[in-house]
């Protein structure tokens, strides 16, 4: 395998699509060989802030290795607060790419869900750029009208929206999307908050779609050492040899009966 | 410029190894380091079964340091020996496999275990919670200490560090039981007992409630007692707490440590080891030592 | 919103004050601030005579905190009652004097000689050298503890609070000596035992070799000892440790710690205790608490 | 007095004036009541350095509230070297301005000597300014020819310049290069490393001539209340009743006699 290391990529562009989250384009190594799903490991400058926050992939441009992250601001003092304001010819310290993608093979010649939750959006973009397969639907939830990344998704796919506050699209979440919308698929991918993440599979389950959902847990290498991220998985892990999986080396995106959530 | 040091009759090519249950067993962490260039690769801890560990959220961050309570989820001695052992031997490096356990019989079924297998030294973590000692841990009693150590000597094959626990009234009383329980080296410091509580949704930042402090803010804790610690005994001593520079590390040779073993900067530098290395051999050229051990407990 | 706390007997405006040694008599910080708004002022150390401290270098640097060894450097109480305690007696607020001694008799006669002074508490610092146990501190030692409450309880005039060392294997066996011996209230923690070598100079940071280690980088370790002591302990607790803001006092508050001491952020935050008491309000406010003491120890 | 606040100052220039030798300008109120002798706390954005670092004021402008700190880089990673990357339009927090200062009405009618060495120059200057007397001596000490500050010097009295290398003026110190030109004086004020101070309070003291100092010890709170920066006194000091003056707060300017250094 190449040689991986801590980069310190340029900051390219920062832009905010809604309140608190924002968009910013990197200049690095990592855009190589990145793939959808997977994340990278943002540090702060901030000496009394050592852990890396983990951020998924938004959009890739091999060509010009750049990456693109969507993250929101989650508080005051925050790492992700000062990762905000940073601008144009800053840098910022990144280890990636890191886990292992959604598998996006596996759609060809399937209908597609592409589903996406509150700060689990910006990830789905680059899964439907890539996807080729039967027929493309994405549905994507938000708590109000601030539909951040809707016109891109809407350049790669069917779009279907939800929001908590009804102001756009379907009232309610994004299975209440596809229900309103009667619509059906054969494969679903999906990453959000865990009580979507549940539901998309308890659906999935009952429907016996084939389902992958991306998870989330607290990091603190990132690349497989120090087993603060697990999930529950369903059988003993080879890895493991427990039940337990690492969500930054096995995952984020888990086969949704893997795990447990 | 001489990086050779020689713990209990083990020689490392240079002082610097890491610390336990921070850097995998070496795999996950050998496409950013070459292993080659440590002095020994220590594992992360394993016991006589497989361990699930606690659950989530097992990390924590805190100011200038992190939080754990991983609660030693290993994939036993079994698999271990087969899977992990296998791979950090084909590397030139020292093998140190850090063993924990719940009561004595668990520790001596791995020591046991390990006897015949191509490692170089163990070392026995005594900070895990003691069954026969309500939440105390084995290291947090001297008498624990001489006698799990003694026990641990009688089959070991290989020359054993006893890794001990800050969190003590006196670490010189449990040093000095380790050291007249036969231990052939000692380590420290394991991590500090911290607590977090996340004031938005009113609980513990870890499941586990309490977790183990460790970065750069344990440094000056671990100096001292790695300090006092080589005051009070005579075999060799591991430093470690709180490494993330060269400067950091040669406090501890300085203060009387052997070797020392870098941790938690490993998650935010992954290739601070050979950083550590570069930085000794400089420091040890610009003050005129031709041997680490020159440097080793000068000041005091 | 009700801000008013009671420590054993005596109703403090708000739940804030500052820990001693790191605000002098609070006449050199009242430029900064106005010591009406703290619920009390705890003075530096007293003893029964003048002290000179330590030699200098006292106070060194580390990553993210700092460690001193003033050496309870104080003019003896019959300055410090002359001076200091009319100097407070202006503001309104409650006065805590800080108290310390080699050995029983020496706390004994600064608790006496404050028996008609108009201070509102005492704070008795066991974290000091105790002549009769080696290098250990009084407060290292349970039995000592308790005797010694004991012994001041029996002469003391105002409430008696027992400020514990972080320096012990088991924080709950001390709390429940202090409790034992009668004291109105418990205080934690004192500074870590830390050290710091030069390594250019290939010699101790601090002239004393070893400081205590204060500072953000205390802040995990100090929360979990508050909390384990709320556990062990009915008599109220007032939680220290690197506090630099309001939400690190809160965490000591749902710990279970029904009062906060803001110490080395004074060094460099000079006004913090007032934005202390205000993130407080604000946090109450947000949460719906109506009087602090709904928030103390609901984290459990 | 007046309240007394951290104070975020803004820096107006940054200069390197010699190898490892910054001058700042910053924009401050504590310039309005500054003296000469005067030091500043200054702080660094660095949530691992958390102490403040003590600097002489070099010179002020009382009118339009400024002042100058000329200050060394001690070392790499260090809290000077974070104030050497700041350039005009940036922030440092400053407490100010702390200590006693020299007593400049002492020097009427007197000949003097303004004696300063190494990182101890600096202070020497705004006292040079502002001093009113019979006959001004500046005798200024540097390693090298790199001999900072010397044109201001040369602006406000006599210059006399001392090299350890001999590359420029008496090769030596300050007191070879008194000897040298052999000079005389009535008063001193000294601002320098320890054994030069030592040199001149013995100078002094042999000469009956009254002589203050200025002293440097490590510092934690700056204003007097937490005892880490304290000197031997010679008698018992009237505010800690022990043989110890503060140097933040008593000093850091003292009387050569009254204290053991
Ligand atoms: C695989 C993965 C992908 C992610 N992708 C995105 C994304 O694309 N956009 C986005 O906005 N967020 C994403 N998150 C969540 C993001 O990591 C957290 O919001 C972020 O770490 C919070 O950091 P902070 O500095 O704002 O908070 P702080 O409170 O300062 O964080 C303190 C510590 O807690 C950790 N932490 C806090 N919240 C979380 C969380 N929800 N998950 C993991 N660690 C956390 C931080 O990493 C840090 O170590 C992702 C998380 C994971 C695990
Ligand atoms: C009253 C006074 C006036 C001073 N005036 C000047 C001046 O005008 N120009 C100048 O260059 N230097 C001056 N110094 C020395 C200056 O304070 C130190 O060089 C500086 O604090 C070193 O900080 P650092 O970030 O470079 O080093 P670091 O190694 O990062 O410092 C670590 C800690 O040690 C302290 N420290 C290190 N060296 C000293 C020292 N010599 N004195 C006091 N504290 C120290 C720092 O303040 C900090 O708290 C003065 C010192 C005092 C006490
Ligand atoms: C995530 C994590 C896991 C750890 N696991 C172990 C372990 O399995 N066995 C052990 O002896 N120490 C373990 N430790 C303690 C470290 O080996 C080391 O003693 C401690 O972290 C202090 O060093 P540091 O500050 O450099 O990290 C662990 C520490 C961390 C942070
Ligand atoms: C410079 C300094 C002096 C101190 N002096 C005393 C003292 O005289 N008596 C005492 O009980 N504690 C003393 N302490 C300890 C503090 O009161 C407090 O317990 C400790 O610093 C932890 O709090 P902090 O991290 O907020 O500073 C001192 C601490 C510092 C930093
Ligand atoms: S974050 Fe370390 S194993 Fe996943
Ligand atoms: S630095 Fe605190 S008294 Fe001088």
């Amino acid at each position: 395998m190449a040689k991986m290391e801590k980069e310190q990529a340029r900051v390219l562009s920062q832009e905010m699509l809604a309140a608190g989250i924002y968009s910013m384009w990197i200049q690095t190594k990592a855009a190589k060989n990145a793939k959808p799903g997977q994340f990278i490991s943002m540090y702060t400058n901030d000496a009394g802030k050592l852990l890396p926050r983990p951020i998924s992939i938004c959009e890739i441009d091999r060509e010009s290795e750049k990456l693109r992250v969507v993250y929101r601001v989650t508080g005051e003092n925050t790492g992700t607060e000062q990762f905000s304001k940073l601008q144009a010819g800053d840098t910022i310290d990144i280890v990636g790419s890191l886990g292992n993608g959604f598998p996006l093979e596996k759609a060809k010649g399937k209908k597609v869900f592409l589903m996406g939750g509150g700060i689990g959006v910006p990830p789905i973009l680059q899964l439907a750029k890539e996807m080729e397969c039967e027929k493309k639907r994405i549905i994507v939830g938000y708590r109000d009208a601030q539909t951040f990344l809707r016109e891109e998704f809407e350049a790669n796919g069917e779009v279907y929206i939800a929001t908590e506050d009804g102001s756009v699209g379907t009232k309610g979440n994004v299975m209440d999307a596809i229900r309103e919308a009667a619509l059906e698929a054969e494969i679903i991918y999906a990453c959000g908050p865990a009580p979507m993440l549940r539901a998309i599979k308890a659906y999935a389950a009952e429907n016996q779609i084939e389902c992958y959902i991306s998870l989330e847990e607290r990091m603190a290498c990132g690349i497989g050492a120090c087993l603060a991220c697990v999930c529950k998985s369903k059988e003993k892990d080879a890895h493991s040899n427990v039940h337990n999986k690492r969500i930054c080396k096995d995952g984020p995106v888990f086969l949704a009966t893997e795990v447990e959530i | 410029m001489d990086m050779r040091v020689n713990i209990a009759g083990v020689e490392w090519k240079n002082p610097v190894t890491v610390a336990s249950g921070t850097f995998g067993s070496g795999e996950e962490f050998s496409d950013f380091v070459d292993l080659n260039k440590l002095g020994a690769v220590t594992t992360k801890g394993v016991a006589n079964v497989p361990w699930s560990g606690n659950p989530t959220p097992r990390v924590a961050e805190v100011y200038g340091g992190m939080m754990n309570a991983i609660g030693l989820q290993n994939p036993g001695i079994e698999l271990f020996c087969e899977r992990d052992i296998p791979f950090l031997k084909k590397y030139d490096t020292k093998i140190i496999v850090n063993v924990c356990g719940h009561a004595p019989e668990e520790y001596l079924a791995v020591v046991e275990r390990l006897a015949d297998e191509p490692i170089d030294m163990m070392e026995i973590n005594i900070s895990c919670p003691n069954v026969n000692a309500g939440f105390l841990a084995f290291g947090q009693d001297a008498g624990h200490v001489e006698k799990l150590t003694a026990q641990i000597k009688k089959i070991a094959k290989q020359p054993v560090i006893m890794k001990l626990t800050p969190n003590v009234t006196d670490i010189t009383e449990i040093a000095k039981a380790a050291e007249a329980g036969g231990a052939d080296a000692i380590s420290l410091i394991n991590t500090l007992t911290g607590m977090k509580i996340d004031i938005n949704r009113k609980t513990f930042a870890l499941a586990n409630k309490t977790g183990g402090v460790s970065g750069p803010i344990v440094h000056p804790i671990a100096v001292r007692m790695v300090y006092q610690a080589a005051q009070a005994v005579k075999i060799p001593i591991i430093g470690m707490g709180g490494i993330q520079s060269a400067e950091d590390a040669i406090e501890f040779l300085l203060a009387g440590a052997s070797a020392v073993s870098v941790g938690t900067a490993n998650f935010y530098h992954p290739n601070i080891t050979e950083e550590v290395v570069d930085g000794i051999r400089a420091y040890m050229e610009k003050n005129g030592f031709d041997k680490v051990s020159d440097m080793v407990g000068i000041v005091k």
